[in-house]
């Protein structure tokens, strides 16, 4: 069996025994609780009765997954390098909310209007991302704590700016603060057309996220970008191994600056899917903590654009039966326990499928070599 | 797919679901909360009050859903509750506004009501509540009982919602004494909840209040206003507690003691009468203001601590009633 | 420098900081900043960012990264709300102490057994530790249950059956309070003594000396006991430390182990400031407590510093918005001693006459320097309220500007963070 | 054999039928060895032979598959170190095995503290080290950082930490491989004084004369089995090296000159001081600044260096490890800022990026492969690209031509005889000797015109070893300028047609290779012969 197969089966493999252990945990939580599990596991994947409940459950899902894994690939660039990223929370607030009041402030065509307000979000985010990275470069700042510190200070940013500068109109007796409504030409369009093509109704609120597509597309780009260019291997070998790297040409520092501000970049683009394709607008109760799920979706995607998609949709889909377990009278909290066990649960497969696989090519290696096999010897 | 292909109407989708299973008054209420959920002995469980009477006493049929800890879900929760049939639904808390204007566009058909935001659709009823009308109240009875004239309020975070509670506060307090010094301090941002979640904040805040001299600090801070009371407790002065009569909700006794009065928020009366409402077929479009004119609002007196200064209080409230004072809902 | 230099230094340095938080005391008639309260606030909300700290300290010094304190925190809160309504303080903080241990077994056993990468690991944590306890509030606090009629909720634990004591010194801050007359006089630098002296020991809770406590004893076994020393080892060489015998995998657990219950306890104080559990009242304090140990270049001592300088800020933006202004003046200072002592080194006899261009680039940071001087100067004149938002960051943007100072001294554990294995060399 | 020498000196160590299997590898297989007590016991054998592996076993680090120990003539078990340091067993690693961050003192008594009232008696054990540094020679301030030392300081504190926890045991695995012969003379004259004492030495080295030298009985293993014991009077260095690999020794020699009048690289004035960078001030002449920072007393890594390498010229530098080499390279590779002048053909490189450097002609052959070298979880292909993203066969251009990279990394595996399964399989999969045919192939292949070669053959077998200096000779003589840094002095004589030695960051002597014996070149690279010597 070639190797890269090998492994890819192995690691599919330890996902598999993780989620199923993770299910067993679970049950045993959910039993605890004085419910059933069959209901709660049956409700997991009960997406409703009527062909628009199943539409409006897929689409929930899909809709919960688009920034997810947005953010995931967000931290994934600066994981890859070694750089963690834990800023990306700060980063996505700030952008989100500069992009929607730019995106409020003139009305072209619609094209030119999304651009735009896609390439302010991510000029934002990778501009706050560029404060951690120089003072990284020049200061030895360690990232972590400066992407802490920098998450609070955008969070009292974005608060200030919204009920401030930024602060749109509101009807009357409206209490939540936003900025202004971005004009219709700045909505991005929904794909509620692929439900339609297969003869369903389409889903409702703001329909599937177009968006989507500029995810996908980001998604395929990142992987490109990492996987098969000069700068992608550049990201690699400096995580692999930043000495190396630094005897081979790569610059240290142009490096954590770009894979930082890339970092950022995605990042500003978390907040879009919300706000082009459902609020068109940042308000006050704009949907926070993306940043650090993003987090966990690269870890359980182990950085790759392939597994955090894969990811993402898995977090989506358990997000989706938050209401779903509360008709079968389960503690929604299941989920953040399931949540959290695939997360730990997955890493440990990880790590023991990739000692199985190294072991092996070791092996292989060895063989091939075949240097230490005993020799007749006549002393 | 299906061949049921026609079937994209909004209209026709609230006839789904477990109509099968309608109860005796064929009455199903939804009813989502805010963050926090139901159990939350506040807010979201005076809401839950209101409906559990309905069910007793209307023969609802009642299923109410808690949102995920970010709130993301929201709109979801609606669009579920009204794909399971229920009619009214009811979202608790005023960051539902926009969710539930869209959900009721797309349910023309079903009735919704929104707590503590106004109306914004042809089937959606505002529940609304004159947080600065029973605050000015609570400040006028502050006011009268500090001598010193030094009083403080304690905003958990620092967004219009509390922003109403100061501004009633403020002008309550300055109409008895117009050089009254008030101290007010919020405990987070706008967008930072754990404001209301912080009660070593809150105590630090109400701390600093006392010892400048304050003698009755008010809370508009949901769990970090215990912090304000142990406040008032380590020094000898008072508090007034909000949203419900924190008197009885609040376990300690040496905490209960130092509450002079609480603010009411009638959540419960809200949710029963607009239940009771649409079973009397009322439709929304409108926002019924629970103020003090319909005891909406108003002031607890477990305790007894403000009956002394009772009459002075009725005639406030008298005033406001009959429009005399306009009471500001912005500092 | 020897370590009785050090000692002094320190010394030197916290009076010369006492001296000018006086100075823009008197200057701004802004009494916050060394009242007595202030810092009774900064004692309260540095003890749990401190407690958390200690815990990073000690898994971080046996090689092991703990970003999962947070998640340990969290339960430490939970559990301590649900013994302490049932048994009174006691068995809150021992059920807390026990319950970030049990986090900090997990993170160890993902990290030290499997080899798992911290980072991940302390995710994972801090995932499943609010999951956990929300799913323990929902079946144990529902309507009906026992606790609910104490006074439960989904979201927060009854009170607890007993208050933990506080204590005060005799005299000096209770009683006739000396120290609280000497205080109230507003005398340059007596005043401010007395104040922060009084702060200090006006009806502290015991835990607060425990927690204290822990920062000499910390030190006292990291770097003056065997234990201490071969915890130590895991962190700087475990492959040194295994070929002599040395048990890394155990070291490691209990490290991980005593830094869970570290921060377990962080939460048990959090719950006796609030006397119940109260979800989400942990907001990011393991996070926090992280950035006080890089801050304190993994010593307590830098640790106890960085916690304290969080608390500071926080107490003092709690209680007074406009003392926060006056640290433009705190900073124009700092920027004027900055400059009168590069100008006096500059200006010394017999410096070498080639080493002029280098003072080229000088020039420009002094340059720079008095004119943030000046700007500080003008904003403290000018501005007599910041919003909110920016009086709520002071302490972020402080560190942010203290690391931006001081970062290069900064010299983590060699092997922290490594994946371990026996047998197996780097 | 009569009973009572039997009861006089039971053997301390005996070793039977000893085997140990690793995935794919037999490392040990059936080792049988006997060390009498009192003795200074050699182990020889090539690289991969087995030696560290039984060593490890014996120590408790690892537990045989078969085969019994028995330690004073008790059969014993090892689980862990700490029951091997109970029945007197102490272990130099080859490789340093001490916390940098951490004084003499906390790297000695780890894992054996003196305790007094529950904490760590510093006092006493301060005394006890200067105690046994007295009565073995042994001389090292306790309270010093680690970090601070040198090699051969690092050295004596791994043998105090032995003697610290009493062993009468005591194995050196290859303890000599760091140390210049002079500082090789004084671990023996310790080795001889411990002996003296009645303990017990086993002692591991390729360098055959030193064994000779040394030990009182020699175990000769080849291929993870013991294939000989002879007595060191009885045998010559060459029967020695016959029996390690079944031929004869290879020696680097270098026949015909090949110097050119091309310079190919010249390096002037090159300086580094040692806290931190500082631009040179406008206007100020570079050996006058240099002596300006001398005479203030500033430490300088590299101190005013200057050469030339000509095309088809070998330079060698030899010195003790940490006397600027390294800072050498740096600079020169530009990974490292510094002050002074680096040309290659002729261009002032100096102000050039690293990878501007490398792309120009400069190869690298890194002294330590793991660190600077590779990407231990890459493939091999990838390793191949590293140094070389913006040259063929994967650039130039933004798109890495991952087709054209493989089918050349399959032609160094062809070319360089590295042992692999297919060029996807992950560097660190390799053995070290392959690894560094890899570096060796991936260098040469850019076809540079000046090639830094730091320790080209360090832990690599003779057969390697060979191959290796062969690439580097037929390149030299093809016009390839080598700066060749190594510890091997035979390697560094061998090869090199101008000799330089570095002490203290200064070139201090230029010597001719044909006529330097590496005692006298080990004096000038430990300071005890000055002033340089002209050829
Ligand atoms: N932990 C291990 N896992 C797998 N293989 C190993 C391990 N340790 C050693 N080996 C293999 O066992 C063989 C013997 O290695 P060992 O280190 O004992 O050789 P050595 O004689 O000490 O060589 P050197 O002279 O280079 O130090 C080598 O092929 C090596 O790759
Ligand atoms: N000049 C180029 N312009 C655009 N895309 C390119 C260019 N060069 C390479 N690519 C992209 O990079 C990918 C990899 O290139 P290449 O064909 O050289 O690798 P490969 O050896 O085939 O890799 P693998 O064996 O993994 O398929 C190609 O599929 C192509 O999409
Ligand atoms: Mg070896
Ligand atoms: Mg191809």
């Amino acid at each position: 069996m070639p190797a890269g197969l090998y492994r890819a089966l192995l690691t599919v493999a330890g996902a598999a025994v993780a989620i199923v252990l993770a299910v067993v945990i679970s049950s045993v939580a959910i039993s605890a609780a004085g419910a059933s599990p069959l209901d709660a596991f049956a409700a997991l994947f009960n997406f409703g009765e009527t062909e628009r409940q199943v539409v409006n459950g897929i689409t929930t899902m899909v809709n919960r997954s688009v920034p997810l894994f947005i953010a995931g690939l967000a931290v994934a660039v600066g994981f890859r390098m070694n750089l963690f990223n834990i800023g990306v929370e700060g980063q996505y607030r700030l952008a989100a909310i500069c992009a929607a009041w730019v995106g409020a402030q003139f009305t072209a065509p619609p094209l030119i209007q999304i651009l735009v307000i896609i390439v302010v979000a991510a000029a934002v985010g990778g501009l706050y991302a560029l404060i951690p990275a120089v003072m990284k470069v020049t200061r030895g700042v360690n990232e972590v704590i400066a992407t802490i510190m920098l998450n609070y200070i955008a969070i009292n940013l974005a608060a200030f700016l919204v009920r401030g500068p930024f602060t749109g109109e509101r009807a009357a007796g409206q209490l939540t603060t936003s900025t202004p409504q971005i004009p219709e030409s700045g909505w991005f369009p929904n794909l509620n057309w692929i439900f339609e093509m297969f003869g369903m109704p389409a889903p409702r609120g703001g329909g599937l996220w177009g968006f989507l597509l500029v995810a996908v597309l980001l998604g395929v780009g990142l992987w490109l970008l990492l996987e098969r260019t000069r700068f992608g291997f550049d990201v690699k070998a400096s995580g692999l191994n930043a000495s190396a790297a630094l005897a081979s040409g790569v610059k240290p520092k142009k490096m954590v600056i770009s894979a930082m501000v890339l970092s950022g970049a995605i990042a500003g683009l978390i907040g879009l899917p919300e706000i082009l394709g459902d609020k068109h607008s940042f308000g006050s109760n704009f949907t926070p903590g993306l940043g650090f799920l993003g987090i966990a979706v690269a870890l359980l995607g182990r950085n790759k654009p392939g597994g955090i998609a894969i990811a993402a949709l898995l977090f989506g889909f358990l997000d989706r039966a938050q209401g779903p377990l509360q008709f079968a009278d389960v503690p929604p909290s299941v989920i953040t326990i399931m949540q959290g066990t695939i997360v730990l649960l997955v890493v440990i497969a990880n790590e023991v499928t990739r000692r199985i696989a190294l072991r092996r090519e070791e092996r292989r290696a060895a063989r091939h070599l075949g240097a230490n096999t005993p020799v007749e010897v006549t002393a | 797919g299906s061949g049921n292909g026609g079937d994209t109407s909004a209209s026709t989708a609230s006839s789904g679901g477990t109509s099968s299973e309608a109860s005796k008054s064929g009455l199903k209420v939804g009813l989502a909360f805010d963050v926090g959920g139901r159990g939350d002995k506040s807010f979201n469980d005076a809401a839950y009050a209101g409906l559990e009477k309905a069910k007793s006493e209307l023969k609802a049929d009642i299923k109410e859903l808690s949102p995920a800890a970010d709130g993301s879900n929201r709109g979801e929760l609606l669009r579920q509750l009204a794909d399971a049939g229920y009619n009214p639904i009811i979202g608790v808390g005023f960051a539902y506004g926009e969710d539930i204007k869209k959900a009721a566009e797309e349910y023309p058909d079903i009735q919704f009501a929104v707590v503590d935001s106004a109306s914004n659709a042809p089937n959606v009823t505002g529940l609304l509540f004159a947080e600065e009308q029973g605050s000015y109240l609570a400040g006028v009875a502050a006011a009268t009982k500090a001598k010193s004239g030094h009083v403080g309020f304690v905003g958990g975070v620092e967004n219009d919602l509390i922003k109403k509670f100061e501004a009633g506060f403020v002008a309550g307090v300055k109409s008895v004494k117009a050089d009254a010094k008030i101290d007010v301090k919020y405990l987070t941002p706008d967008g930072d909840f754990s404001g209301f979640k912080a009660p070593d904040k809150g105590k630090v805040a109400a701390e600093k209040m006392f010892q400048d001299g304050a003698e009755i600090v008010y809370h508009a801070a949901g769990d970090s206003g215990l912090g304000v009371f142990q406040a008032a407790a380590a020094a000898g002065k008072k508090a007034i507690g909000v949203d419900s009569d924190q008197r009885q909700t609040v376990k300690e006794a040496d905490l209960q003691s130092v509450i002079m009065t609480s603010m009411l928020k009638r959540v419960d009366v809200a949710v029963f009468e607009f239940v009771k409402a649409f079973q009397g077929g009322a439709k929304g479009g409108s926002n019924t203001v629970y103020d003090l004119k319909v005891d909406g609002v108003g002031l607890s007196t477990t305790g007894g601590e403000i009956d002394d200064i009772k009459d002075k209080l009725d005639a406030a409230k008298k005033d406001i009633v009959d429009g005399k004072i306009t009471v500001p809902a912005k500092p | 420098m020897t370590r009785v230099g050090k000692y002094h230094l320190a010394l030197i340095g916290a009076a010369v900081l006492i001296l000018m938080l006086s100075l823009v005391r008197t200057l701004s008639g802004q009494n916050d900043i060394t009242s007595s309260g202030t810092f009774s606030a900064a004692l309260l909300l540095a003890v749990p960012i401190g407690l958390a700290g200690l815990g990073g300290l000690w898994a971080e010094r046996a090689g092991v990264t703990n970003i999962g304190l947070e998640g340990m925190m969290v339960l430490g809160t939970w559990f301590a709300g649900w013994a302490g309504y049932q048994w009174g303080f006691m068995a809150a903080l021992v059920a807390g102490l026990v319950a970030g241990a049990v986090g900090g077994l997990l993170h160890a056993v993902a990290t030290v057994s499997f080899g798992v990468d911290h980072i991940i690991s302390g995710v994972a944590i801090n995932l499943l530790g609010p999951g956990i306890t929300r799913f323990l509030s929902e079946v144990l606090y529902k309507e009906g249950t026992g606790a609910a009629a104490r006074g439960a909720g989904i979201t927060t634990s009854p009170a607890l059956s007993s208050q933990a004591p506080e204590v005060s010194l005799p005299l000096l801050s209770t009683g006739p309070d000396w120290l609280g007359s000497l205080e109230n006089t507003h005398v340059f630098l007596l005043s401010d003594v007395a104040g922060i002296l009084r702060g200090l020991t006006h009806e502290v809770n015991i835990l607060v000396i425990l927690a204290v406590l822990m920062l000499p004893l910390t030190f006292f076994v990291l770097w003056h006991t065997a234990f201490g020393l071969r915890l130590r080892s895991a962190g700087e060489n475990p492959w040194a430390a295994e070929s002599l015998g040395v048990n890394v995998y155990l070291i490691k657990y209990v490290a991980v182990v005593i830094s869970g219950a570290f921060a377990g306890l962080g939460g048990v104080f959090l719950v006796f400031v609030s006397t119940k559990y109260v979800e989400g009242q942990t907001a990011g304090r393991g996070f926090i407590g992280l950035a006080a140990m890089i801050f304190g270049n993994w010593r307590p001592g830098g640790l106890a510093a960085g916690a304290a300088l969080f608390g500071y800020a926080d107490g003092l933006q709690l209680r007074s918005s406009g003392a926060v202004t006056s640290f433009f003046l705190f900073g124009a200072l700092l920027l004027v001693l900055y400059v009168a002592a590069r100008l006096r080194g500059m200006l010394a006899p017999g410096r070498p006459a080639e080493l002029a261009a280098r003072t080229a680039k000088d020039y420009t940071t002094l340059a720079a320097s008095a004119v943030g001087a000046a700007i500080l100067v003008w904003l403290w004149l000018t501005v007599d309220k910041l919003p909110n938002e920016f009086v709520f960051i002071t302490p972020h943007v402080l560190t942010l500007l203290v690391l931006l100072v001081a970062s290069q001294r900064l010299r983590m554990p060699t092997a922290d963070g490594v994946r371990y294995r026996r047998g197996e060399q780097h | 054999m009569s009973s009572d020498t039997l009861a006089a000196a039971r053997p301390a160590v005996e070793l039977e039928g000893i085997t140990k299997r690793f995935p794919g590898v037999v490392a040990n297989r059936d080792i049988r060895i006997t060390v009498e007590p009192g003795t200074v016991h050699a182990i020889v054998g090539e690289n991969g032979a087995g030696k560290s592996t039984l060593m490890k076993i014996l120590y408790g680090m690892q537990r045989p598959d078969e085969g019994t120990i028995r330690v004073n003539g008790e059969a014993v078990s090892f689980r862990t170190p700490s029951d091997a340091i109970a029945v007197g067993i102490g272990m130099v690693h080859q490789h340093f095995m001490l916390a940098d961050n951490f004084t003499v003192l906390e790297n000695i008594v780890l894992g054996a503290e003196p305790k007094k009232a529950g904490r760590l008696d510093f006092e006493a054990a301060r005394a006890r080290i200067r105690e046994l540094g007295g009565s073995h020679g042994l001389h090292v301030d306790p309270d010093r950082l680690v970090e601070d030392l040198g090699v051969g300081d690092r050295q004596r504190v791994e043998i105090l930490k032995v003697l610290y926890r009493g062993a009468r045991i005591l194995i050196l695995d290859e303890p000599t491989a760091v140390l210049v012969p002079q500082e090789v003379e004084e671990l023996f004259d310790n080795l001889r004084r411990l002996k003296a004492d009645g303990l017990t030495v086993i002692f591991i080295s390729h360098k055959l004369d030193e064994v000779l030298s040394i030990a009182d009985a020699i175990t000769v293993i080849r291929r993870g089995t013991t294939v000989a014991s002879v007595n060191p009077q009885d045998v010559t260095a060459r029967q020695l090296a016959e029996l390690m690999v079944g031929s004869e020794l290879p020696t680097p020699e270098t026949r015909e000159s090949t110097v050119t009048e091309h310079v190919a690289l010249s390096v002037s004035h090159l300086t580094i001081e040692a806290d931190g960078h500082r631009p040179l001030p406008k206007g100020v002449d570079l050996p006058a600044y240099v002596d300006k920072l001398r005479s203030e007393g500033r430490r300088l890594l590299l101190d005013d260096v200057s050469f030339e390498i000509h095309r088809g010229e070998i330079l060698g530098i030899a010195g003790v490890e940490g006397n600027g080499q390294s800072e050498l390279i740096e600079a020169i590779m530009g990974t490292r800022p510094s002050l002074g002048r680096v040309e290659l053909d002729g261009a002032d490189i100096s102000a050039w990026s690293t990878l501007k450097r490398r792309e120009s002609g400069i190869g690298y052959i890194p002294e330590d492969r793991h660190r600077q070298g590779l990407l231990l979880e890459a493939s091999l292909w990838e390793n191949r690209v590293l140094g070389h993203q913006t040259r063929p066969p994967a650039g130039p251009g933004f798109w890495l031509r991952r087709r054209a990279a493989k089918a050349d990394t399959r032609r160094i595996v062809e070319e360089y005889d590295v042992r692999t399964p297919s060029v996807e399989t992950l560097a660190l999969a390799l053995s070290g000797g392959n690894q560094q045919k890899l570096i060796v192939g991936r260098e040469m292949s850019g076809e540079p015109t000046f090639l830094i070669a730091a320790h080209p053959t360090r832990g690599v077998d003779v057969g390697a070893q060979a191959a290796i200096w062969d690439h580097l000779r037929n390149a030299r003589a093809a016009g390839l300028a080598v700066l060749l840094i190594s510890a091997d002095l035979d390697e560094l004589i061998g090869l090199s047609d101008t000799l330089h030695v570095m002490y203290r960051g200064r070139l201090v002597a230029k010597l001719d290779p044909s006529d330097v014996t590496p005692q006298r070149l080990g004096g000038y690279m430990t300071g005890a012969i000055t002033g340089a010597e002209e050829k």
